[in-house]
């Protein structure tokens, strides 16, 4: 059984000092709901865990002119009760809210979902969709990284021993623009998505879609960015046929596995079929809906 | 406790008297050949006895095992059970339930 | 006998006598317990489904610092061989004793190989990492299908196939075949206008106890050897463990923690010997606890089961034949509850031909163990779905069709005996005049009905009413309380003496204090255990009678007893209950009552379930919207508690109809072994589940209580499958109706 | 191992303890202060029956480290109401018969109870919502969720 060595910093610059000279592996601590249960199955003789939420900021969040500055380690119940954040971004603030229980949601956080990089992680489609950015702190400085970026593969990110996500930056969307993110899972609550789809849709006077961004997860190794999808959308009041046409590209650029949470054939339909009902709640709300 | 004998309105019991009637379900039919028999013996040990010495291919482990139910009236755990002339009587399967 | 009186206390919403105890968090479960200097067991388990165990080799966990003892199989004494009778069936020791510690094989991935005791439970994992077993990994057989192939490898070499016409000569996977029957099917099938045959598959499903098993046991070589744990039947835990370990029945003391659930799956042992082993080579009392996950790999779920089942009725809607196969998959050890299955199937129905044949099949997966009505959710959610498009062929109201064929008093039953009186008629026609019969279905929504049948049992019993000086009482019972049957028996026995239930105490008593007490299972408690208190407080009563007649120097033939108070018929003196408890010491000794007795005259509870849904088309997902249970009760003692037992066996079966499987990898492991993935229901997945207590008096319960626990998982598989293939315009033939699974369906076209 | 020593206040009262750092509040709480009214059904944070308050916040205490309560405000079971004096929720439970086994009452008490803190006036979907990770596997929620209605309706007539 593991032995753990525990450090709780209270600067960022102490909690990557920490990292970076560990001689055991070292894993940060924000909520816990995912590390506590890896930590007990872990077959690691000794592991250091640093937790993060004793540093000033890492539990914040600010949105300056619909422009959001988050700590990663925000429990999830502080994050979906801010109205502020809610108004600008209603698609990542129930991405959030969808993570586990009341009780799981009092603990996990917006970076430790994506720093775990499942991929089923509600979030990270969601943040995808909004052009979110991440910000690390490493021993040698800082450097901010794309999401879609950031996560590169089955429980992998991209920083390095010694670095920490010590914010991230979502840009303020332009006007007439708003997110959405849905999820398929069996029952109601606690399950691990099976498919999941972030759409953000910006849409002109008329109503017709001038950009968008689509981000589907669980159906590939990580959340991926669906060009196509977005184009398929692009141009269009996104009509039937358009939504239909997301819909096909997001099915088309899925490559998933059947596992016990769902089959092959089944998240690449499904996947689709979300896309395109997140897609319609997006423009619903970027039309003032 | 509660008698477990009495009249039963079924009109082959009507003819017979002071023999109690032996019934067998499918799962014993295939070691008796038929589907009832009549006993003079009262006492459930003897009434095991007796069909055991019938039926040689009848095993009294299996019989001890199970429950009856005499005139509809089940009883887990027979040993002692004393059944009427004029009763008709079941093997079944023992139920535990969950 | 059961004419209809009025009650002072039966009938009445109480409150639980053990309720602020668990309101609070004082209630002490089983994993609550600690003793002084107590050690902590773990256990080792298999990750091959199939496989022989070569050697063991557990010297470097038994040379690890803090471990004082490791066990394995062969601290079995031995000999452990036959069956016991641990209460209401038979038990094969020796597959008992295999399954909770393996011998020369392995016969399902979480199969039990060894056991560590250390200073810790940290300790305790790391030691077992040190034990170094030798397996030859042997193919596997994870489908009841596979299993039954005259090549599927072979599980056990000395199982010959019980029940053929023929005695087999080569060993199998299928422990038994039985057939029952009776009239003739073929004729029957003759005189019907329409059949209808089909063929189903239901998953395993597990009881899913929030509580995982647990026990703390002090072994004493000379004394007493004490086990504290989670049970359902505590004289059968020691039952079993006396003949496991050759201890006799006297130096064994079983004391029931209260329990977090156990829905059948706590009738059996998985600990509790490991726990008296290791707890007898170190010396010191030994606590166990089981993870969620090895609660779901190695503990009894419910059988998955394959069936067919055939039903013909004339255009008049008259039954005239039910057939009926069905293969149940036992686990690794022979003993599914296939009887049960084979005798339920078609019990709701008057019919005259009827065939029902039925396999245990053993296959390389975690052996069953009881759970709500054994047997009878897969067997009768066969026959209620065929029933159910019979209706529909022949253009009739599925509760008119019922109706019509419906068990009734006199109906000649598969298995036996004709049924004494039962309610189904009753549970039918309040079913039809429901408020949710009678409303209509939103579109795109679908609506089920199923009947079940589920027999209820008796047996042993044995309370004691103990009074006091100040006049209030205990009564010492026997029944491991699940849902609030310390509720009923304190009501019953208030009832019976005529006072204030907060004067009585109710008590659930530990192996010592009484004679043997039958399981808490079967539906039988509030019956059987209902009983034995009503006796013991009505001797009670005689006892209090006498004493006032001796000291008013009258006969007791000449006192009246009612509500507490003993009057003088002869004169005009009265003197109470409280009173006569006061002087007892000088009137002849203290006043007790007691009755052990062995129950019989259960009566079956038939239940009528009514299921509305919505699916969603483009993803298959299913939404119960609308939901009501209705059962007859006989007789409910306390209203609230026979509905929670009516909304939670209704909440089970949907789970298992909706959501709830087991997934196996290609090795045979257990892929979903715990709550994430083995998905129960939620607060959030449901409406209100509407109920309605129907009351059709058991006349063999002094109150005409007949047992409400079980038959309320049995309609629900039914009621739910035929609303989904309702609301979709199919025929679903395979539960648990998971999305994926309805989602193909409706892409089938 | 070394243990770690925590200060901490569990139910207003200051309680120290050693631990080792890889054990959960869950361990600390069952077999270091002997609060053995907080449940353990997973370990996993699936089912809710340790839940407990952190900071006035909802959570499973398997899912928090021992020495996370160092400096921080525990709430259990224990510490809402008494056997002679019942928190409402705790009596609505009982008259509802909102509870069979009881295993998950304590977490489902504590749970309810966060809720109405936040919500005096929840829906019912909301409070199903809210319950969903308090696993009940014996009363199919119905009566659980009655009883917690109730308990709010008293409470804001009360108030």
């Amino acid at each position: 059984m593991v032995s753990v060595v525990y450090e709780a910093p209270d600067t960022v610059e102490s909690a990557v000092s920490i990292l970076a000279d560990s001689a055991i592996p070292a894993y940060v601590l924000a909520g816990g709901t995912d590390l506590i249960i890896q930590t007990r199955a872990s077959k690691d003789a000794e592991r250091l865990v640093v937790d993060v939420k004793k540093i000033p900021g890492m539990c914040d969040a600010t949105i300056h002119d619909g422009a959001l500055e988050l700590g990663p380690s925000m429990p999830c119940a502080a994050f979906t009760a801010r109205d502020d954040i809610k108004a600008v971004f209603p698609g990542l603030v129930e991405a959030a809210y969808l993570i586990g229980s009341t009780q799981v949601q009092g603990r996990c956080s917006v970076g430790g979902n994506l720093c775990n990089a499942s991929p089923a992680a509600d979030t990270i489609p969601a943040l995808i969709a909004n052009g979110a950015e991440c910000v690390i702190q490493g021993p040698d400085g800082e450097r901010t990284v794309a999401v879609e970026d950031f996560v590169t593969g089955v429980g992998q990110n991209c920083m390095e021993k010694g670095e920490l996500l010590k914010q991230i930056l979502i840009p303020a969307p332009a006007p007439r623009t708003a997110d959405a993110y849905l999820r398929f899972i069996p029952r109601t609550e606690m399950d691990i998505a099976v498919a999941g789809a972030g759409v953000s849709v910006t849409l002109d006077e008329s109503g017709v879609c001038t950009a968008a961004r689509v981000a589907i997860g669980a159906v590939a190794p990580t959340a991926i960015l669906v060009p196509a999808a977005a184009e398929a959308l692009v141009g269009t009041s996104l009509d039937d046929a358009a939504l239909a046409a997301a819909a096909t590209a997001a099915s088309e650029a899925s490559s998933p596995i059947t596992d016990r949470r769902g089959t092959v054939e089944f998240r690449r339909h499904v996947v689709g079929v979300l896309v395109k009902r997140a897609a319609k709640i997006a423009a619903d709300r970027a039309g003032g809906n | 406790m509660f008698a477990a004998t009495g009249a039963v309105d079924d009109p082959v019991r009507l003819i017979r008297t002071a023999m109690a009637i032996v019934c067998f379900s499918g799962e014993l039919l295939p070691f008796t050949g038929e589907e009832r028999t009549e006993t003079e013996a009262s006492a459930f040990r003897d009434i095991v006895a007796e069909l055991v010495q019938r039926y040689d291919r009848l095993d009294e482990e299996k019989l001890m095992g199970m429950a009856i139910a005499i005139d509809g009236v089940i009883v887990h755990t027979p040993l002692l059970e004393v059944i009427g002339p004029d009763s008709e009587l079941h093997f079944l399967h023992r139920i535990s339930g969950g | 006998m059961s004419e209809a009186r009025d009650f002072k206390y039966i009938g009445q919403r109480t409150i639980r006598p053990d309720g602020a105890d668990k309101v609070t968090g004082r209630a002490n479960y089983a994993a609550d317990f600690a003793l002084p200097g107590m050690i902590w067991g773990k256990i080792l388990r298999s990750p091959h489904a199939h496989a022989k165990v070569l050697s063991i080799d557990t010297s470097k966990a038994e040379a690890y610092p803090g471990v004082f003892a490791v066990a394995t199989h062969a601290d079995f004494p031995g000999g452990e061989g036959g069956s016991i009778e641990a209460g209401e069936s038979a038990v094969n020791l020796k597959d008992l004793s295999r399954n909770i510690l393996a011998d020369d094989k392995v016969l399902y991935a979480g199969h039990a190989v060894a056991a560590v005791a250390a200073v810790s439970e940290r300790v305790a994992e790391e030691a077992l990492e040190l034990i170094e077993v030798s397996y030859e990994v042997l193919p596997h057989v994870m489908e009841i299908e596979d299993a039954m192939q005259a090549d599927a490898p072979v599980l056990h070499e000395d199982m010959f196939t019980k029940g053929l016409d023929e005695e087999p000569d080569k060993p199998s996977n299928v422990a038994t075949r039985t057939e029952l029957k009776m009239g003739d099917v073929e004729a029957g099938f003759a005189e019907a206008d329409v059949i209808v045959e089909r063929e189903f598959k239901v998953s395993r499903a597990h009881q899913g106890y929030i509580e995982p098993h647990a026990c703390t046991v002090r072994y004493d070589e000379d004394g007493q050897s004490l086990i504290w744990c989670s049970t359902q039947g505590h004289f059968d835990v020691r039952a079993l463990n006396s003949q496991l370990l050759g201890i006799e029945l006297s130096r064994l003391k079983v004391i029931p923690a209260e329990i977090g659930g156990g829905f059948g799956g706590k009738t059996t042992v998985y600990l509790e010997p490991i726990a008296l082993i290791l707890s007898r080579k170190s010396g010191k009392p030994v606590k166990m606890v089981m993870d969620r996950d090895e609660v779901f790999m190695a503990t009894g779920p419910t059988s998955a089961a394959n069936l067919k089942a055939k039903v013909g009725a004339k255009k008049d809607g008259t039954i005239t034949a039910m057939q009926g196969w069905m293969a149940y998959d036992a686990g690794a050890f022979a003993g599914s509850p296939m009887m049960p299955g084979v005798m339920t199937m078609f019990t709701p129905y008057d019919c005259p031909n009827v065939l029902v044949e039925g396999y245990d099949v053993v296959l390389n997966r975690s052996k069953t163990a009881a759970y709500r009505a054994p047997g009878a959710p897969q067997s009768e959610f066969a026959a209620e779905m065929v029933v159910n498009e019979v209706a529909e062929k022949l253009g009739m109201d599925p509760i008119d069709l019922r109706l019509q064929n419906a068990a009734k008093e006199g109906t000649q039953t598969i298995y036996g005996p004709k049924l004494k009186r039962v309610g189904l008629v009753e549970c039918l026609e309040a079913a039809k005049n429901s408020p949710h019969y009678q409303s209509a279905l939103a579109e795109g929504q679908g609506r089920g009905i199923a009947a079940g049948f589920w027999f209820n049992i008796g047996g042993s019993s044995s309370v004691t009413v103990n009074m006091h000086s100040d006049g209030t009482g205990s009564i010492i019972e026997g029944s491991p309380d699940i849902g609030g049957s310390r509720a009923s028996m304190q009501m019953m026995v208030a009832e019976v003496l005529g006072i204030p239930l907060d004067r009585l105490k109710p008590i659930v008593a530990d192996t010592d204090t009484l004679p043997y007490n039958g399981t808490t299972g079967g539906s039988r408690t509030t019956f059987a255990t209902g009983m034995a208190v009503i006796e013991a407080a009505e001797k009670v009563v005689e006892q209090v009678k006498a004493r006032a007649a001796a000291l008013w120097n009258v006969t007791a033939e000449q006192v009246e007893y009612a509500d507490g108070v003993v009057r003088n018929l002869a004169g005009e003196e009265s003197i109470s209950l409280a009173e006569v408890c006061k002087s007892a010491a000088q009137t002849g000794g203290e006043i007790s009552g007691s009755a052990n007795i062995n129950a019989r005259g259960a009566g079956p509870s038939f239940a009528v379930h009514l299921c509305d849904v919505e699916v969603d088309q483009e993803t298959g997902k299913v939404d119960v919207t609308r939901y009501t249970a209705i059962q007859d009760a006989g007789k409910a003692i306390h209203p609230g508690y026979v509905e929670g037992q009516y909304q939670g066996g209704a909440v089970q079966g949907i789970g298992w109809a909706l959501n709830e499987e087991y997934v196996y990898n290609d090795k045979g492991q257990v892929d979903n072994a715990g709550f994430l993935d083995y998905r129960v229901p939620l607060a959030s997945d449901l409406p209100m589940i509407d109920t309605i207590v129907v009351e059709v008096p058991n006349a063999f319960h002094p109150y005409g209580v007949r047992g409400v626990g079980e038959s309320g998982i049995i309609p629900p598989l039914g009621a739910v499958g035929w609303a989904v293939g309702n609301a979709i315009d199919r025929k679903v033939e395979e539960l648990p109706c998971s999305p994926p699974r309805v989602l193909s369906m409706i892409q089938s076209g | 191992m070394a243990k770690t020593h925590v200060t901490s206040t569990v139910n207003g009262e200051a309680v120290e303890f050693l631990c080792e750092p890889g054990d959960t509040l869950l361990d600390v709480l069952r077999n270091d202060l002997q609060l053995t009214g907080t449940k353990e059904g997973c370990g996993s944070g699936d089912c809710g029956a340790c839940s407990v308050m952190l900071n006035d916040r909802l959570v499973c205490a398997c899912l928090v480290l021992g020495v996370e309560a160092e400096g921080a405000k525990i709430g259990t079971i224990e510490g809402i109401g008494s056997n002679d004096r019942l928190h409402v929720l705790q009596e609505k439970f009982l008259e509802h018969a909102a509870l069979q086994c009881g295993i998950c009452t304590p977490g489902l008490i504590v749970a309810a109870k966060a809720l109405l803190d936040e919500n005096p006036n929840p829906t019912e979907e909301e409070t199903r919502y809210w319950l969903a990770g308090n696993l009940c596997r014996c009363t199919g929620y119905d009566k659980i969720i009655r009883a917690v209605m109730d308990a709010a309706e008293t409470m804001r007539e009360s108030a």
